[in-house]
């Protein structure tokens, strides 16, 4: 495929996360209860995995991976990244948010130079910037803001930036859900090899079935009994296969069978 | 544009009711902290803000009661005589003998309307002409130049020409407190208005919700925020301006309380004016805190734009 | 509230507006005391006090129209004329020494000629001002051999206080709360201050002449009472003013109400002096000007017609 | 979040570089039009804004010279005499006088160097301040109420105290300025920057970003309208507290003339005074509009938070 | 299905959209040039018909649907709605923009509200929303504000306010993008119970090609020849299928695999 990615000397090696008993609730409207979302949540991802997140709408896969982040803080048990348990804001991890969450007064470029890690020298931070705007195919609107993009483009500029961060811990919000079939594939597989190049541990958050079946090393199912109960981890399924993987591999189309059933589809 | 967003960051303080920024920024957010039970003991800072409404009030006092303290120690260490800077005490003093004379009352009282019925007057009007000029392009090339060039007229420029146009009483006393509180609310609402956020603006348009109506459902709430540091703003301009419009021919009044004094030498009463239109100036500004709660609680957390 | 008050330019046939001040001692006795209120109503005249902070204030109302008469001093009111308000003065309401040069206890200034390179505080355009001017004059000096430090009245004792000035041109009562407090009036000069004058919008003197002899004949009846009712004026002095019974004191002694209230030669002289001063600061456009004033501002016959006792029947007659 | 957002409503007007609101509702936006070539005859409308700046310029003074002619209407129909209202002829035979006397520039220049200098300084720290009591939780608690009090302390209050604390000279003056334009930056800056888009400051500080880089990365630029709305407001209430601040034994200046004339009752300087103060506050005014074309040149069609 | 909806008064007939030689360009980044988005679409949506419109990432299609409800004026050609030009915005249509674009200070339910057609009674209007609430499974968050729902629930709730709209042309863009696969396929089902039950006319953008071989009566592919020239039409497919249609039915397959090449995808 394309070149290797410009690699910043900061770079770390992945960590290991683990969810111990986490559960979140949110207070009501009325303030008068709490509302659990999030319940007895227990799975490790090792350094170096990918594990994608299903569950439907509302379940509160975000919810997770800003735990992760020390974006809110779990109501109760924990996260760990390798032995720490997060509290605050954690500067192990990157977030590639579900909306674009763009700065509107910044160009492209310059929104993606955030997610830099501090102390990157500029020519080095210019260097890998350009590159990962050359692989979300965002080179000719480099110069542009956040307005005057698509939805699909600014979806493609915050994955550079989270990219751009090269992160021990990289959470990603549903990163492809803006984009067309075509353009989503080249994404997952310039996903893969950003993996390949510099194996970070990657918790994605996805829809998609089959994304999560040719992306992931494990795939993590979030259910609940009734829209208004919390969510808890339904099965953790390993679709143990080389990649790259076939879209087409009879194994997958058997995984993704299981899976939809379990979401509650049926065919 | 939706989810999670306020809760991560402009969270509310529930005692204060305003949001709490990015300064504890390696913190969790305090609003997360609510409902969640004993916390790994890392979470909890020597820095975390006070929640009690009595604690928050007292902490206030803190910086004035120092205040207070160099002053009483400027005063007494002989470097100031006392007609230059009288104790605190002499400052009480002067209060206690118009409180028993029963002048207090009526000067704090005659102010007061004057301030709070020039304020309701000017900010509507500057809400409304605001509205206008950062509405309607026509509206700001006719009128903005001119509404600039005059909210640089100084209040006591306009003493003259209300003396002469309206002469005094308390009509001219309250149109020039009125126009002390029509430019911060006409300035920060017609420039607010240029800056909401054009995709939730263009999303109710496109549903036929236009003029009016699109001010009062989509404009307005979104500068609110603006509005209320304008109105902030106004409140406290009425009140400079009140020193001015109690110099129209007025016999009572705490401006009149700080020039007279300060024509007779009576440094005490100088200050104790001056202390006087301080207190009530943040007290009425409160008032205008309960109204942004109001607001806040009908509006959910502030709106972001 | 202080009621709507009066707008543009008013005037009519059976209203008078008129100032009180702390300046004008009588103003508020005749106020305390209601006296106008019952003369002007034999006449059917309504009567509205309007309170003047300075001659500066007194002034801007009469130019205004916002009162028919207003009290100020003898420079003030020739300064207004001069530039162009339509006034006349119909009675003198005091001979006052409410200026002098004012210096601390511990200051080596001992006259007139020792401010030669000082700074002296003043402000603009105020009777100190011309006392300070016509003072320097008399030391053979001008303003440009002093600094000439322009501040409000009150400032201009704080100044002095805390060493930023080493000599004041203070105004009463001020001036004497601040010799009460230990400074030191070094140089004092009855004739150098000018009269106080009350002066009348030309349009009242037409649309209400009985009015305006209401007011001077009230005047001249608060006079006599003043003469003899001393300590009770000091205490409306003191009241009126928030000044404690000795400053009080000290002011009424140098404000002598008992002098012949009918304006004329003896004013105009003191004001000639000023005039020329008026001019070179730029403050009246020319000598013209200020000659004019002077030839049209006196109108003494109200002054002389004054009838106290006609006054004193209403007041008097009316009381319980 | 994204796409398309300012191109539909918030429009940069091409002329003035401001955005164009929604009063022509029901029209495609302005700067659509553009590159469009020729449109279909509906769409070009009477009302349509007119976009080249001489023509805005042109009319912004129709507005002050409609009040020039009531003016002169006023002034010569004999309702009001010399002294009252004098002519805008004579006003300006006053101005004449003064500029050939040379005084004129003395007044302006001392006066703008003062409101300038004056307003650099005041500004700046309330942008500072604001900025802490914005941001941080525990400089509100503290800060907070004292300020506010304060802010309600007249310009005419201030004169006795900087007299006795700094004396006279342009000091004191200068200070008196930057106290007047202090409080609408603090303010307004400090209002603004508690309802900045929880979002994207969620979204920098989990990029690592905190403190100052925070501030001005994302909350500075977030609340740029505000600041400049309340620079704007800063720099009028600056020339406002000029005039108290030329009260400190001074013998120059604008607002020296202003009340100089009112004593003197030479209301032709009066008003030129007046005339002049407003000129020079809504030019003032303007270089703040040119800073603010500059922010929006360089951060793109202002944020919309 | 589930009951009819409460249908306003002032519901009106379903309008054709016709394009005409449309075209669109942007000026560029420094002002300079023009730079084309769309160029010569040309195609006609019958009243009543559901259309669905394919394109890779940043094509023009958001541009199109904008159009449509004359939230931009076209460079060229021009839109028609029935017979008549659309110039500003036009009170036939309802959009269901790319991002939910909701009052962040306003509840659900009073964000679907501003959707009502204008002087609808207010009975009927709280009868109407509290149905689409429930059809877009929002009940329970009515009293939300958007800061406090899921990605996925603010979209919905976006749909439920275009819908509220009962308008003669809907456009939706890529309205079910962030949803699972189980509440996707029940939000597909609920726009074609809503539109049985009222006809109206249906445009809409998505990336998923078999949802769009699912709903619609034609789908309308966009092509450009580099990422930097201009879209235009480059097929119109019509699955002439009965509906409800299986998603595992052949001729959708081959129609599918016909398309996703279409857009680049070789499987
Ligand atoms: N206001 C604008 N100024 C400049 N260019 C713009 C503007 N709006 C859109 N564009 C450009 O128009 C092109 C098409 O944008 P559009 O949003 O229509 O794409 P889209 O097909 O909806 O893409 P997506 O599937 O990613 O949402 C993009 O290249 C974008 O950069
Ligand atoms: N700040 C908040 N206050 C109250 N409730 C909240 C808040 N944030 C999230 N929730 C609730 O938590 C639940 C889970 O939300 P979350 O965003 O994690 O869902 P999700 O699985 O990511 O859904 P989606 O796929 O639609 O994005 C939702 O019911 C939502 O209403
Ligand atoms: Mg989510
Ligand atoms: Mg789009």
């Amino acid at each position: 495929m394309r070149h290797v990615l410009t690699r910043p000397d900061t770079a770390l090696d992945a960590a290991a996360v683990s969810f111990e008993n986490l559960g979140k609730s949110f207070p009501s409207r009325d303030g008068r209860y709490e509302q659990p979302v999030l319940t007895d949540v227990s799975f490790r991802v090792e350094p170096g995995e990918i594990v994608t997140v299903l569950g439907p709408s509302g379940c509160g896969k975000s919810t997770l991976l800003r735990a992760v982040g020390g974006l809110s803080a779990p109501t109760s048990g924990a996260v760990r990244i390798d032995d720490d348990v997060v509290s605050g804001i954690d500067p192990r991890c990157a977030v590639g948010f579900q909306e674009p969450r763009l700065l509107p007064w910044r160009t492209i470029t310059k929104n993606v130079e955030l997610g830099l890690p501090a102390r990157t020298p500029s020519g080095t931070g210019r260097r890998r910037v350009a590159e990962l705007l050359d692989l979300v195919e965002l080179t000719h609107h480099a110069g542009h803001r956040p307005g005057e993009v698509s939805g699909g483009m600014a979806q493609r500029a915050s994955l550079a930036r989270a990219l751009a961060r090269n992160p021990r811990v990289l959470l990603l919000d549903e990163p492809f859900g803006a984009l067309d079939a075509l353009t989503r594939i080249r994404m997952q597989d310039l996903l893969l090899q950003v993996h390949r190049a510099d194996p970070t541990t990657v918790l994605m958050v996805t829809h998609d079935v089959e994304e999560a079946l040719v992306l992931s090393d494990r795939v993590v199912v979030l259910t609940r009994e009734t829209p208004t109960s919390p969510a808890t981890v339904a099965e953790v399924l390993a679709p143990d296969l080389a990649r790259p993987r076939s879209r087409d591999d009879t194994r997958l189309t058997a995984m993704r069978t299981h899976l939809l059933r379990l979401l509650g589809v049926e065919r | 544009m939706s989810t999670h967003s306020t809760s991560g960051n402009t969270t509310l303080d529930e005692v204060t009711g305003e949001p709490l920024g990015g300064a504890n920024a390696s913190t969790v957010p305090a609003a997360e902290h609510k409902g969640s039970g004993p916390l790994p003991p890392r979470r909890r800072r020597a820095g975390s803000v006070p929640r009690t409404r009595l604690t928050v009030a007292l902490l206030g006092l803190v910086l004035p009661v120092l205040l207070l303290l160099v002053w009483h120690l400027l005063s007494t260490n002989g470097f100031y005589s006392p007609v230059q800077l009288p104790q605190p005490s002499a400052v009480l003093g002067a209060g206690w003998e118009l409180l028993r004379s029963g002048d207090l009352w009526v000067h704090v009282g005659i102010s007061t309307q004057r301030v709070v019925v020039g304020f309701m007057l000017g900010s509507a009007l500057g809400l409304a002409v605001g509205a206008l000029v950062g509405l309607s392009p026509w509206a700001r090339i006719l009128a903005g130049p001119t509404v600039g060039a005059l909210r640089a007229v100084p209040s006591l420029a306009w003493v003259p020409l209300l003396l002469l146009w309206i002469g005094i009483g308390e009509n001219s006393k309250v149109t020039l407190v009125a126009i002390g509180a029509f430019f911060p609310v006409y300035t920060t609402v017609s420039a607010a208005l240029q800056h909401v956020d054009g995709q939730i603006v263009e999303a109710a348009r496109s549903f036929g919700i236009r003029g009016v109506r699109l001010f009062t459902t989509v404009q307005l709430p979104a500068v609110l925020p603006a509005v209320i540091s304008g109105l902030r703003l106004a409140l406290a301009q009425a009140w400079l301006f009140l020193v001015a419009a109690e110099l129209l021919g007025s016999s009572m009044g705490l401006g009149f309380l700080l020039t007279d004094s300060q024509n007779n030498g009576r440094t005490d009463r100088l200050l104790l004016a001056i202390v006087l239109l301080a207190v009530l100036g943040k007290l009425t500004d409160a008032l205008i805190g309960v109204f942004e709660r109001w607001t806040q609680h009908r509006w959910g957390s502030a709106p972001a734009t | 509230g202080e009621g709507p008050g009066r707008g543009v330019a008013g005037g009519s046939a059976d209203e008078i507006y008129l100032d009180y001040a702390t300046y004008n001692p009588l103003s508020l006795i005749i106020k305390s005391k209601g006296w106008l209120e019952k003369v002007a109503a034999e006449h059917g005249q309504s009567v509205t006090w309007v309170y003047s902070a300075g001659s500066n204030k007194a002034n801007e109302s009469l130019r205004a129209g916002v009162v028919d008469v207003g009290s100020t001093a003898g420079s003030a009111a020739l300064l207004a004329r001069a530039n162009g308000s339509p006034i006349k003065t119909i009675s003198l309401f005091s001979q006052p020494e409410w200026s002098a040069l004012v210096r601390t206890a511990a200051s080596p200034v001992r006259a007139v000629a020792d401010l030669a390179g000082k700074s002296v505080a003043v402000t603009k355009g105020t009777d100190p001002y011309f006392f300070l001017l016509q003072s320097l004059k008399a030391a053979g000096m001008s303003a440009e051999d002093v600094t000439v430090t322009n501040l409000q009245h009150a400032d201009g004792r704080t100044a002095l206080d805390s060493g930023r000035v080493d000599a004041w041109s203070g105004l009463d009562p001020i001036m004497a709360a601040s010799e009460q407090n230990g400074d030191v009036l070094f140089h004092r000069k009855l004739e150098y201050n000018t009269y106080g004058f009350l002066n009348v919008r030309e349009v009242f003197l037409r649309l209400n002449p009985t009015g305006a002899q209401d007011v001077v004949n009230t005047y001249a009846y608060a006079r006599s009472w003043a003469a003899r009712h001393r300590d009770e004026g000091i205490e409306v002095l003191a009241e009126a003013a928030k000044i404690d019974l000795d400053t009080a004191t000290r002011v009424w002694h140098r404000t002598h109400l008992d002098i012949d209230p009918v304006p004329g030669e003896k004013q105009l002289a003191v004001l000639r002096e000023v005039g020329p001063i008026l001019v070179d600061s730029g403050d009246v456009p020319s000598q013209q000007d200020v000659d004019d004033a002077l030839a049209g501002i006196v109108e003494q016959h109200y002054a002389q017609s004054a009838d106290a006792d006609a006054a004193a029947r209403a007041i008097e007659g009316n009381a319980p």
